[in-house]
């Protein structure tokens, strides 16, 4: 029997696979559909201060290899959240990490505060790509020290771990990156989604009520794969791999690239089994490749680099 | 197309309005939710479906005894009214405190029921008018479609009763199934619950109606699903209470609680 | 008879679909198989000073949704493409827009005096995502001073139509855009790949002999459709659309967006007939809309924008 | 898999070595190249496929009669050795300069032909040797596998004159094509003309055999690709005149000419 157990930022996960922010609401949504104890973590949708309404609907729409979200993080709030979504999640058999998202890197600490002293909450995700948090033309997830002041406010308001969520969209996500360790974060999640729009042609209106969502699917992957690999050389914290992936091999990928553990979240809804399918495929291939921790994926892709060996046609 | 399919596990219960999500293939993100249209003595569920783009092609194509994916049956489908009880509905008037002040009782006379579809709609409700027809509810049949050709009224179980409009005239009634029903449910009583299903402009009219006559009234809507379980929020409606999910919390919805589309009314948020 | 032509930068292109650096060769590569005729513009592979032997392959991958494609701006190199590749080019029944990259504004000024000066050129494409032109953290495309530099050095050097080529991969896009606007382009292509990476589960290896690669094909469309759409707020000369286009209603949906005209790669791969159902269906829409320029079409999902009103079940 | 072709449009003529590039599907972005494996007296196209993923499961699946887009012949094929001529092939000695050092001519004697495939390999071949045959070279065929099941030496025209070799050996020679080709070619004459498909590691150990035994070697390679029509310089190789395409300046290369791959010689830039 393969040990399918990771441990990622002090975490010691059942399995590398974790459920991404918003896609599976607190948890309970999802019951009787996936068998929790053979998901390492769920990540709760994205929590703020105040419950949102999100976005004007629709907030769907299909595309080639993906799809776009402008959910604009609905969500019921701090208070509904401490009351009641947290407690349900915390019943699952599943360690919870809850996302967070504040306008301020004071709104950030108060969350993390009040959701980290809580005994549900294994660690905390802070989603620093808040559509809310406007500002001129350089977002906060693009900005080296606006993430580094919200890293360093939630350092200090909780003893869980951080894990940093980054946004795709960045040309220096590296700087970022290092920012983030810099002020604390114990690990990165590389990476969320990509803003995107589509248009329907017949009606000639945006697809999406916020005509702009995020880009998730298969279509990311290579993206936040590339982003994986290239952030796994420049820090020293543990990698989450995030995007597009739905089958045993995706996640490979990103562990091979670097990632010590990995997100599903889009692959859900075409079909809650993916967890399955995932973990039977993890548990197949480490038997195959004689690996008896799956920590051994991590960053294999670096040691043996030698894609012109390949032999193709054998 | 009728779709019919053999469970290899039987749903227990299926409530009218209630819908499967569907797998329809790798190429497409996300599954595609179809009103379960009818369950056969032997349990398989029936799925009326309109070609509409790739997903339904993609059904339209499968070979007799192919396998699919599918899962339900998932959200809340129409409450139904009691033919023994006078009143209104007895969920939407007891269980759901949202819906309360929308389901007036008529108190003496047996409640009756007007089905009124439009379009591919009518998948909605076959089960509805079936199970009210089982009940013995005295229930009146509106139907309508672009043409004649286009018309579902067949597909109901009693088709003679069917009253059809067509927006072309070329078959009954000349104009939408909402005029049609305006104009022939005059003799219907107060305590005469509208059940609807069809395109959302035809529902927010037929919400119009059914408010201007004191009758209570229930909307099938659809909206674009991605996780179909309440999840996602992705799915959601305008509704006084802020956004619905039509996944969860329908897709059926008391017409008293929904904000017409396009109206200026705010969401009160969440 | 709808007319399909359409001006752009000045160009009046016989339709508004034009063939992708890269992807179409210098064009002659694709005789027989292509009716130029119906073809507004080819953009010749990019060009350099001197000749490129590109990148160590493999240099292809596929993605879902897309692919992966690492050349490396292998070309003939400036005496080459001038001497013999675009006289061939020039000889096909369509407008011939060279796309030329150096890797300094001077460079970029020589190639575009050289390559402006031949009766062939219709107009120039500015390159300005090549991966040599190799920068601390911040590369020329992401940077609105280091275009500026390179369109003003282009400027100085050619009278002919300037089409700048932006990439995706930048959070600020539009001040690049709008410094670029501001020097002298006078259209924008929007835009090139993202980068990505895919790895081989099996050999362990990154797909890609050069590790990574840009990311092309209809998974890149929603993300290049939203620039498109927000960089045609910002400024005021056309933009041609690129990314994923593999059909009319793809191409409909970057027009809409405020696209004058879009670029076809990728989708050639699986099909060089993909130019003849494009151009057939875009005459065929224009037909039911009653359109009688395809000019009314750019732009045009701003005008009517109900996302809400859309009527789905009828 | 044999899967054969009816063309609507006919090939004018065909190389034994070019190949055609096929539509698999709109879940492929690229399509997949197959060599032309075969011409039957009807025109039809002959391809000889392996499974291996998405693409060539999709046409595994297809229904006879199904109708499918390809492009072809595409590429440079194998030059024919000339039975009635003495020497080597006239085309790689002769119009391509190359190649012209590479292809010694051995005055006298007839020349004679090699066959050796590797795997899938027998596909790239099958139609060489066929024309061999058919033109009275005096040709020997080596073919080899993995395992005894995985043999394709039945394919071939005259499968009886077939020398095979298995990996495991479970049928034939003990060992890969190359280790028999190496052990029974010694005592043909320097004026055979070696003719090479499959994996590149046995492809680079054949042409080092060949090139100490002064005979002329042709190899036909395989890359993934996206255009076919050396537009996107996507499916290179390495040779000694910097990154040469697979699908115009090959797939069939003279071996003198290619750079075995791991090697450290350098791209000399182009
Ligand atoms: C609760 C519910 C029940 C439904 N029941 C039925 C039914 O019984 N029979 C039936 O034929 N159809 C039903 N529909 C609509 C059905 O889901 C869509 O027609 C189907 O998803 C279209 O898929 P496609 O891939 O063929 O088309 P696509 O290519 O995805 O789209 C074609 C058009 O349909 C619209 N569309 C796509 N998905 C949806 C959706 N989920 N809701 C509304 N519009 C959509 C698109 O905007 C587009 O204009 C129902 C929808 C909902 C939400
Ligand atoms: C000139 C040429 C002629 C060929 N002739 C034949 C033939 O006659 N019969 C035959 O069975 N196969 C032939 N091949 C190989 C064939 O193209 C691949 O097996 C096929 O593309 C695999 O597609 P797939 O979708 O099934 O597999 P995929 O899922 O795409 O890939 C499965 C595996 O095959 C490898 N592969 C994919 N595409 C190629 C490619 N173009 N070249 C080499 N390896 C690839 C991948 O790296 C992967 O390891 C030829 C290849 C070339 C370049
Ligand atoms: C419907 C939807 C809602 C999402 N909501 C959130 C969110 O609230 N917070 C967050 O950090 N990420 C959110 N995401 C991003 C996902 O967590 C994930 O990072 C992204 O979708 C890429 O992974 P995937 O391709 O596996 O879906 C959401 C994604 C989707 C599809
Ligand atoms: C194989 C390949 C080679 C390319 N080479 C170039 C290039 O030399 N110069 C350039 O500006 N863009 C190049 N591109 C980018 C394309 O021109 C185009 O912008 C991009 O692929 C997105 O469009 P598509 O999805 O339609 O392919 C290349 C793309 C591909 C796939
Ligand atoms: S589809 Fe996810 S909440 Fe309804
Ligand atoms: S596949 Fe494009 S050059 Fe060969």
């Amino acid at each position: 029997m393969v040990d399918l157990s990771i441990t990622v930022a002090g975490l010691k996960l059942a399995t590398p696979l974790m459920l991404a922010s918003g896609t599976v609401g607190y948890g309970p949504e999802y019951d009787g559909l996936i068998d929790f104890t053979r998901v390492g973590a769920i990540v709760t949708k994205t929590v703020t201060p105040r419950p949102r309404a999100g976005n004007t609907p629709p907030r769907l729409a299909e595309t080639r290899g993906g799809m776009l979200n402008s959910i604009g993080l609905e969500n019921v709030g701090l208070d509904g959240f401490l009351s009641e979504k947290l407690a349900e999640a915390g019943r699952l058999p599943t360690l919870v990490i809850a996302s967070v998202a504040g306008e301020t890197p004071d709104e950030f600490a108060s969350l993390c505060e009040a959701v980290g002293e809580r005994g549900e909450t294994a660690g905390l995700e802070l989603n620093v790509s808040c559509p809310n948090v406007k500002r001129a033309r350089r977002p906060l997830w693009a900005d080296p020290d606006g993430v580094a002041a919200v890293v360093t406010a939630a350092r200090r308001a909780t003893d869980k771990p951080l894990f940093l969520k980054l946004s795709p969209n960045a040309a220096d996500v590296r700087s970022v990156a290092e920012a983030g360790e810099a002020a604390g974060a114990d690990a990165l999640v590389v990476a969320n989604t990509l803003p995107g729009m589509r248009i329907d042609v017949t009606t000639r209106a945006p697809m999406l009520g916020n005509r702009f969502g995020g880009l998730s699917g298969p279509a990311l992957l290579p993206v936040n794969l590339a982003l994986v690999w290239k952030l796994s050389d420049s820090v020293g914290i543990p990698i989450v791999g995030s995007g597009g992936i739905e089958r045993t091999e995706d996640a490979l990928e990103y562990m091979m690239a670097g990632a010590s553990a990995f997100q599903v979240g889009t692959a859900l809804f075409r079909s809650p089994s993916v967890v399955d399918q995932i973990v039977d495929g993890l548990a197949k291939h480490a038997v195959t490749d004689g690996i008896n921790c799956l920590s051994g994926y991590t960053g294999a892709a670096k040691e043996v680099e030698t894609p012109c060996q390949r032999t193709r046609a054998d | 197309m009728l779709l019919t399919c053999r469970l290899l596990t039987q749903f227990e219960t299926v409530e009218p309005g209630q819908f499967v999500h569907v797998d329809t293939g790798p190429e497409r993100t996300f599954r595609r939710p179809f009103s379960v249209a009818g369950v056969t003595p032997a349990g398989e569920v029936e799925l009326l479906i309109e070609l509409r783009g790739g997903g339904t092609r993609a059904l339209a194509e499968l070979p007799v005894g192919a396998s699919l994916t599918m899962m339900g049956p998932l959200g809340r489908g129409f409450t139904l009214v009691d033919a023994r009880a006078a009143g209104a509905p007895s969920r939407a008037a007891e269980s759901d405190p949202r819906a309360a002040g929308a389901a007036p009782r008529a108190a003496g006379a047996a409640p009756r029921a007007a089905v009124v579809a439009g379009g591919i709609g009518v998948a909605g409700v076959r089960l509805l008018a079936q199970r009210l027809f089982e009940s013995g509810v005295d229930t009146s049949l509106f139907v309508g479609a672009r043409t004649a050709d286009a018309l579902l009224d067949a597909t109901l179980p009693e088709p003679d009763a069917v009253r059809v409009a067509t927006d072309d005239g070329s078959r009954g009634f000349h104009g939408t199934v909402c005029d049609l029903f305006t104009a022939e449910s005059v003799d219907l009583p107060g305590n005469t619950t509208v059940y609807g299903c069809g395109p959302r402009a035809m529902l927010d009219a037929l919400a119009v109606v059914a408010g201007e006559r004191g009758m209570a009234c229930e909307l099938s809507l659809e909206e674009m699903m991605a996780c179909g379980v309440g999840a996602c929020r992705g799915c959601v409606v305008s509704t006084v209470d802020g956004y619905r999910t039509v996944c969860k919390d329908g897709p059926v919805f008391n017409a008293s609680v929904l904000v017409p589309e396009g109206s200026a009314m705010e969401v009160a948020g969440g």
